[in-house]
């Protein structure tokens, strides 16, 4: 009885396995076919690319200019600030040190309005 | 003919009642506190929005509003009861707590562990007014979710009283929620009248910080020792926990984020909105008057206020009996905060401290027993659940 | 070799029909014109996948595809019998209405009001081609059902046919969405017949600008108004509504933002996949094939056409017939976009004025009977809800 | 009758309470162990970090370097106008004032190539 | 006092034993884990602490944990319950491919179709393992869904399981997730046994780049091609290539975006959180005990290992064997990323490769066989579930 | 019998057109009454402002500066690059050329962790 079993479990194993195979050759086959009709039409583009290109060529890349470094940093402290107050918002949290909360939860806009008055 | 007669027959008009009208107008008075008054807009708006849908006619034998399921006979669930059913069935509370957990960061009552003491003085108001329903003939069922109001979290009341007393979810949670945006009115009185001058001036001392792996153990600890203490609460609390380990873990910032945001959106429109349509001004069931405009509404909201209001009462009385115990004293005012209503009670206690010390931050260690309450809530929440199933 | 035969047996190859395979290749173009030529493609492309994946034959006992439900003696509900279940309980609709809500101004319709007329007028579609579709056979809630295409609003169009013919549900849902992104090719040659030149040369005024308060009062007002005089329509006038009073009223910011992004995608992929996959070429149900290359579908797919020009038609002459009236003359080109379709068919009104007028601006007016037709079309729905169940 | 229901009552109250207070204090007692923890531990690491400390010192923070207000500004447009253009569309209307629509639900890539014969 | 007594009794400390704490334990290891080591947090974290929380002892009666449903005798489903449904009903596995599709790229496979042999090649550990299960007294069923742990894919496998063995749902889903998250242990000693110092060092060319086009119709072709060699596939395969059709098509962003965001956190975070919490040291069925710590248990971890060892022991020897046939030989150490594990057994494969030739860059040629056994074990799944359904 | 089929049909038809129209006009007559206040309301205001309008006249717009092309395209750049390393992030892809992962969905922070050791 047991050995039935194993030997069904064989078969079944066999041919399970086959099955993966064939589904994967499959597409396997289809794929090589993609990747000789890229071939092709990439050899055909090739040659015309060759005769179309000078015209394109002379296009420039956008002229990346000379940026000085400190105008760097400057940009990017500025980016950091930016997103740290207006990309930051959801992610902060409800309770932290003497005001400045930002919980969009449960504080909605109350905060400007109710403790507006204690602010001043 | 006859055919017109039964197209125009099933207008509304003939069926609105002087109930539903005033319904709707209530649910217009939410609407017009929530845009205006900025109270509690996230809830308030789609809940009296639900009001004013739930208090359309509708036609018999068409499925429509939240209580037109297969059980009670009609041939299809209609999309609001299927909407409900995420209430009824205590699946969108825990989804609540989930994403406000993932929004929570409990640092100021780890570093501050007394605020926990705070945090379970403020149950008193449930209890107490579940004596108090108890008193004026509600159920133990009802007057259980009666008195969780007084624990000022609204996920927390819709679980219970959707569980115990299902009939009574809408005025229930219109009062738990209606509270909780009157806090800033109802608590500070009571908090002045508790409180010496001396009292209100005290300072505290800045609190230390927290590091990663206190935050991290703190929601495992949490769990654990909550739900064997009172198994009941280990759908709230599981849930608020696990948002709160996916938010400080720090490696799964993806998923806090969808719990803080998509899905407690999702889920807090679809329960705020059907809570609201479950509150229609006349409805029979068995034979009896089951809807909203009824004097058990009334009831509830005077136990709810009730109980909003012991419940300040014994967070600052408890702040004071500590006191004669500790060498750094505890400003007081800071007792109220345990009534949950995160964040406007620990706000309050905040301007209130800073009426009369304008240099004196509290908002941070009120913090502490604000979070705590809602801890404490879902357990007393557990308790009832218990004792009653 | 008996396993190994009943494993190989188990390969759609053996069982894939003719039927099949035109339906995947049917599937295959929905995709192809959505992204090549961009016609409606969120939904268009889940909806060819879903043509394409409810093709495979799969095996007899084995539960896949969206029939295989446990009412249909299944042991468990498969996983596409549970997405298509959101469609035909109806919920996502109201849910995708809820994320339009959220992303539709009306203030085109509210600076406007005559807009409503020419939303109104475009309705004749949907009742002519009722009893067109009468006409040839079909039952009442069927006709209903079919008329409903030539409201030009798939959500609408689903709710209705999925609770009053849900057999049908496939070819209409594919009708609509067809036509609709069909409406540039559609429309401007019935526009073109039913104006003259001066007409369409017509320039309009620009529009006042709309209040905050107007906009938030508009929605409130919207679905008392639609749903007392068709409680059928509450489903989906109040779900567009809430969703636009999340996004007016200022306080809601973060639930307008998910229903319109992250609520209403998941609603329109699982919506439109299973509804491209309820399309099986041949179906029987006691006995009869209710497949989908039946002559049914043929017949719905005449009578959406049909639907979509007497829609366009109506719109148009009754923005003529207005014109009679009216001191300051409507441009009768904006008629047609009452057919909803937003917001093509207000585009397609736009680009035919100009064609004769390039510096004639139509689209914002256009806009205004474009919303006012959804509104409209989901009235009509509710009408047939009330009558046929 | 009543009087038992809330005697009844009364002990459940009770009982309720002392559960949600034994909750709470036991809760309380892991915090107050995390605390003397922290406190020892912070002790240890104030007396090694006063030693490592001089190492460390000397790493300056990041020059922000003097940005003169007007690039300020600049940045601040700049950043300003790419949030409008790349993160509002998902926010925009279906409907507003001659053309610029945004709204990718059912816009998607449509208008550039619809509209753009009328365009030009 | 009898009240008194009563309350007492539901806190859980009374019924805790020694399982419920051994498990709570390797929950917190879980955790530990996912924090520390990184081991796949995004699954490991929830999982942990649902373990824990499934291990809290709860009240007989009193609905709340994964198996507390109407089905098992309670009078209302828990909420965790109906988390868990969304388990056993296969639905949340195929959403998770649908957000996994919409975040794969699989130009890789496309460029190198001769990756999808490999990928084929590592399902070996499949089904020897079946038929060692078998082998160990596992009934059909059991075996299948045990062996598909060597898929090295936790949607599939507790997709699989939760049709044919749900009952071992909890073992399979951690001894799945937990090996994936061991696969840079795991793998490297097999690889390095089976290749030579001259294969390890083989280089490859660089890829070609893949079209649009391309990347289009793959996924339309691979849901047609495995869903008619084997149906049962189609629920996995389906979602995964409509999620990859929403990326690549360029016309459906924002639903590719939300799949591959909120949908995915969402059903990720409640997957793993309840099944997770199906892990009950002891639970009794009928009088059997079904319970995590049990001798089966052990069984699935042994035979799970064994599992991925065979899975890279056949990627490996399958690429040796393909190179006796390759004019250009292939790094026979991409073999085991044929495993699935995405993308760690792609990186292992990297990673062993620079440890011979640092300048050796196989990541990319790795991630071809490494999505193509995503498919293969989809594929798999699907020819268990056809043969035992 | 088909002929009072079509009769019915004709009869819900119209009535139905009836309810569409009704509804919408009644829609109609409170936008109309909306434009009358929002009119009247207007022409108040108008005289209102007519009168306070000088004081708040003199407040400049703020000053845009001349910010050199130069420096707008570093700024674009600067943004294009910052979106990119931050935002793009989740729409990454499992699969590239030559490291540079950024999927977030399983790879979390592994990759600065598992393979720095080899980057060195
Ligand atoms: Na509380
Ligand atoms: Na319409
Ligand atoms: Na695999």
């Amino acid at each position: 009885m047991n050995g039935n079993v194993i030997q069904n479990g064989a078969v079944i194993a066999f041919s399970g396995l086959l099955i993966v195979f064939t589904g994967l050759i499959l597409i396997e086959i289809v794929l090589f076919v993609f990747n000789k009709l890229v071939g092709a039409s990439a050899k055909r583009r090739a040659l015309k690319d060759y005769f179309e290109k000078e015209a394109d060529e002379i296009v420039p890349a956008t002229p990346v200019a000379d940026i000085p470094e400190d105008d760097l940093i400057a940009i990017a402290t500025a980016i950091e600030c930016y997103r740290k107050i207006h990309f930051d918002a959801l992610q902060s949290e409800i309770t932290f040190v003497h005001g400045g909360q930002h919980n969009v939860w449960k504080v909605g806009y109350k905060v400007g309005q109710r403790l507006s008055g204690l602010r001043k | 003919m006859e055919i017109l007669g039964k197209v125009i027959s099933t207008t509304g008009f003939a069926n609105l009642t002087w109930g539903n009208v005033l319904m709707i107008v209530i649910g217009g008075i939410a609407i017009y506190v929530a845009i205006v008054k900025n109270y509690e807009p996230l809830l308030l708006l789609p809940i009296g929005f639900g009001v004013i849908v739930g208090n359309i006619p509708t036609i018999p034998g068409l499925p429509i509003g939240v209580y037109d399921s297969v059980a009670n006979g009609f041939p299809q669930n209609s999309v609001f009861s299927l909407f409900y059913w995420g209430v009824t069935s205590g699946i969108f509370p825990p989804l609540i707590f989930l994403g406000i957990g993932a929004l929570t960061d409990f640092s100021s009552l780890i570093s501050n562990p007394k605020s926990l003491l705070l945090g379970a003085a403020a149950q008193v108001g449930i209890f107490i007014t579940y004596i108090g329903a108890l008193l004026l003939g509600f159920s133990g069922k009802e007057a259980a979710s009666i008195g969780i109001i007084g624990g000022a979290d609204g996920p927390t009341s819709i679980f219970l009283s959707s569980i115990l007393a299902p009939h009574l979810l809408g005025p229930i949670a219109i009062a738990a929620y209606s509270y909780m945006a009157l806090v800033p009115l109802i608590q500070p009185p009571i908090m002045k009248l508790m409180t010496t001058d001396a009292e209100r001036r005290i300072r505290m001392k800045p609190p230390r910080k927290v590091s990663k792996t206190e935050k991290i153990l703190f929601p495992i600890i949490v769990v654990i020792i909550s739900s064997l203490i009172a198994p009941g609460s280990l759908s709230l609390v599981g849930m608020l926990m696990l948002g709160n380990l996916l938010k400080e873990c720090g490696v799964t910032d993806r998923l806090a984020k969808t719990a803080g945001n998509a899905l407690l959106d999702i889920c807090t429109i679809i329960l705020s909105f059907s809570v609201g349509a479950s509150t229609q001004a006349i409805r029979f069931v068995n034979g009896a008057n089951v809807g909203f405009l009824t004097s058990r509404s009334l009831g509830i909201f005077f136990l709810g206020f009730f109980s909003f209001a012991v419940a300040t009462f014994g967070g600052v009385l408890f702040a004071k009996i500590m006191n004669l115990f500790l060498k750094e004293k505890i400003n007081p005012l800071i007792g109220s905060a345990g009534v949950s209503a995160v964040p406007d009670s620990a706000r309050v206690s905040q301007i209130v401290a800073r009426q009369y010390d304008k240099d004196n931050y509290l908002l941070f260690h009120a913090m502490g027993p604000n979070v705590a309450g809602v801890i404490g809530s879902a357990i007393a929440a557990g308790v009832f659940l218990a004792i009653f199933r």
